[in-house]
């Protein structure tokens, strides 16, 4: 009973050491989503102005959308490498079940993506005039929010790899998907801005985690298999 | 009939207008629905006639051989 | 039973049986549709509250339910052509898009058009009708994935995918939806508040309901058609369907 | 031998074959067995389903496919036109992962970079690696899987001898050998002859429509 555990265990590890291992040799994928962040977080007060009290009822609402926007910017590009380069066919031929492999490729993706927006949100919302005493449950949002967005990014760009022009279209796919995401990550920072307990919140949103991680791999895996085949 | 007229039907108290823009939008969408696909597969089946489109064609064959490459090709 | 199971999956049965239960249902919708529509316009009474406005009602309700009902058809469609691999359950699937949009836009479009005496402006940000919204960009992005792909049966099993995610998550969409409203505007006039509604105001709502399911029904099974014949063409029976009729 | 008997013993056995591609058929009703000592060229011209064929065999491709194919190999090697090669790892690197299923040592991997020419450039970007040199990279993974002597092992491959060297053909071409006098199969489209003088099955797909 062991060994197949172990082979797992050493295939989830290996499979997540090789993607952090390429996206720290190419550094810029990381580093986009976050300038992209402080680009429009740059243009809120340029565009409806820069009062303190104004900016800080709008921030959850503005963190979150550019949040969104930064993920699925993130999405387009995550299989597309590996689509060019034919690491997907080894993938699909590999004797580990392909939603192990989805996992461990959405993890690693936003553990280069969604972690660093988590950990840079507090700068961002401080430029926004959010309150301090929000920041922990902002952190917190982002940090179930992003997975979730990851996730369902995921199961969008598998389904468009293939596809030479999946830009807008996996706009059109994953921007719906989004939305609870957005409606109640949003709705816990506001909360927390206003003084409210926001766990309920946070709750369903641990939820939506649960679930995505439960099923969303078997969207991305079918995806995958149904991309590689049509190219 | 609710209405004593047919111009206090049309006129539905001043909501009139917004709900037969409604009523006529439906009609067009619901005989939108019914006919265009109907009539897509009717022109179907006319151009089918007109060009009659050829039999499917074969697969081409396969042939398997078994040589030794040494004497063989 | 599997014979059953065996015949739908053959395109001319499927041919011959629609055609059958066409030229009954079809006329039967037309006449529900009539029937639903003169009653709710001519003769149901009118809501103290809204006015005649109400009777939008008889073309909003029946259109979002059954858009919505269409959503789910089309995934359950999806599910099957993907288990089962049956290529007629892809058909269904590929064809109730579009239909389901159209249905969903009518709602959209009716709820917005209602919007104007109701509140004043035609587009307010409702619970229904924001969730509508994002029940047409789901039908949206289907047809736009099945278009993107070349290779149609790629596009079938893309867009099966893509239909069951969205079914799983149309539950969530519309719960999140629904508590972002009730947070931003507690409690004005509701659209779909039936509580209180009088039968003879019910009546016809039900009857124009049903006449949209059967719409529905003979726009999927119509476009079922077409596109049999199109993925048919150059087999036998198709051919001899152009000879003989 | 009696095709019941055939198939049990095959390393993969398609019955009834289907194949269609853009609504052209390319393919209808073939039958094949692979088995254990089998070196099989499928041959024919462009656009006759060779690639397509080969893809149906690993299990990649299942669109416009009809009929069965079963698998009962161990092991399934398929090499095909996109090298599966990152280009922002080493070829050290890249072969760690490729033959991570089979537990690799260091010593194995050294080697087999050592028979395609590889050794001094092991660690270096597969990104500063010439076309040739990158195709070698993913030919190592040959070495490494027929080092590993698993049974049953079937290796497809797609056009091997693209951008090699005459020698290098000459190499690749004695390791198939290899591979199946040791019980393994070898499937390869090829467009050139191979320069061996094994029993060879030669799978010819039509010419055209």
């Amino acid at each position: 009973m062991s060994a197949p555990y172990a082979s797992v265990n050493a295939f989830l590890g290996a499979s997540l050491k090789r993607q952090l291992l390429l996206a720290y040799r190419r550094p810029v994928d990381t580093i986009n989503p976050l300038l992209f962040f402080l680009l429009v977080v740059t243009l809120f007060p340029l565009g409806i102005g820069p009062e303190p009290a104004q900016l800080a009822e709008f921030a959850p609402g503005i963190l979150w959308i550019v949040a969104l926007l930064a993920s699925l910017m993130a999405a387009e590009g995550m299989f597309r490498q590996d689509y060019e380069d034919g690491s997907l066919e080894q993938l699909l031929l590999a004797p580990q079940p392909l939603y192990l492999a989805s996992l461990t490729y959405t993890a690693a993706h936003w553990l280069v993506t969604g972690l660093p927006l988590t950990l840079l949100s507090p700068l961002f919302a401080t430029m926004l005039q959010l309150p301090v005493a929000a920041l922990p449950v902002l952190m917190l949002s982002m940090l179930l929010g992003t997975a979730v967005l990851s996730l369902v990014g995921s199961i969008g760009a598998a389904l468009t790899v293939s596809l030479k022009r999946g830009g807008m279209l996996i706009s059109l796919i994953i921007v719906p998907l989004y939305i609870p995401v957005l409606i109640f990550a949003a709705g816990a920072v506001r909360f927390a801005a206003e003084g409210f307990d926001a766990s309920p919140q946070l709750l369903l949103l641990a939820g939506m985690l649960s679930l995505a991680v439960a099923l969303a791999p078997f969207a991305i895996s079918a995806g995958l298999r149904i991309s590689v085949d049509a190219g | 009939m609710y209405f004593d007229s047919l111009q206090a039907a049309l006129a539905m108290e001043g909501h009139g207008i917004y709900v037969w823009t409604v009523v006529a939008v439906s009609a067009v969408i619901c005989v939108g629905l019914l006919v265009l696909p109907a009539r897509s597969a009717r022109r179907f089946i006319a151009e089918l006639r007109v060009d009659d489109v050829p039999e499917a064609r074969a697969a081409p064959g396969v042939r398997i051989e078994e040589v030794n490459n040494a004497s063989g090709s | 039973m599997w014979t059953w199971f065996h015949k739908l999956g053959s395109p001319p049965w499927m041919y011959r049986i629609s055609g059958r239960i066409l030229a009954v249902l079809l006329p039967l919708t037309v006449l529900m549709l009539v029937v639903g529509a003169v009653w709710g316009l001519l003769y149901a009474p009118m809501d103290f509250k809204q006015g005649n406005s109400f009777r939008i009602i008889y073309f909003h309700v029946p259109a979002s339910v059954v858009a919505l009902a269409g959503y789910y058809v089309m995934a359950i469609a999806g599910a099957v052509s993907l288990v089962w691999r049956m290529k007629m359950a892809e058909v269904a699937m590929k064809c109730a898009a579009p239909v389901g949009a159209a249905l969903t836009f009518l709602s959209l479009l009716s709820g917005a058009i209602w919007g104007k005496p109701t509140w004043g402006t035609y587009w307010v940000w409702d619970a229904r009708i924001t969730s509508m919204l994002i029940l047409f960009f789901l039908y949206l992005g289907v047809m736009a994935l099945y278009q993107a792909y070349e290779n149609k049966e790629a596009a079938g099993k893309a867009c099966a995918v893509l239909s069951l995610v969205g079914m799983v998550n149309i539950p969530i969409i519309y719960k999140s939806v629904d508590w972002w409203y009730s947070l931003h505007q507690p409690a004005t006039i509701k659209f779909t508040e039936e509580s209180a509604m009088h039968s003879s105001m019910l009546q016809p709502l039900l009857l124009m309901i049903l006449a949209f399911y059967c719409l529905f029904t003979c726009a999927l099974l119509l476009n079922m058609r077409s596109e049999l014949l199109r993925r048919g063409a150059g087999t036998g029976w198709v051919r001899s369907l152009a000879g003989a009729g | 031998m009696s095709a019941a008997q055939s198939s049990a013993s095959a390393l993969v056995s398609v019955r009834g074959l289907g194949l269609e591609r853009g609504g052209r058929p390319l393919l209808d009703g073939l039958d094949l067995d692979i088995a254990a000592g089998d070196l099989v060229l499928i041959e024919g011209p462009n656009g006759s389903g060779k690639t397509t064929l080969l893809r149906s065999l690993a299990g990649l491709s299942r669109l416009g496919l009809t009929g069965n194919i079963a698998r009962h190999c161990d092991e399934l090697l398929y090499l095909g036109h996109r090298a599966g090669i990152k280009q922002l790892l080493t070829p050290r690197e890249n072969l760690a992962w490729a033959c991570r299923s089979q537990g690799w040592d260091a010593a194995a991997i050294d080697s087999a970079l050592e028979r395609v020419g590889l050794s001094g450039r092991a660690d270096v970007f597969c990104q500063h690696l010439s076309a040739g040199q990158q195709r070698r990279v993913n030919l190592a993974r040959l070495y490494l899987s027929f080092d590993a002597g698993r049974e049953n092992s079937l290796w497809l491959l797609d056009e091997p001898f693209t951008a090699i060297d005459r020698d290098g053909v000459a190499a690749l071409a004695a390791t198939m050998a290899e591979q199946v006098a040791r019980g393994g199969a070898v499937a390869l489209t090829s467009h050139q002859d191979l320069p061996l003088d094994t029993p060879l099955r030669r799978l010819v797909l039509g010419g055209g429509p």
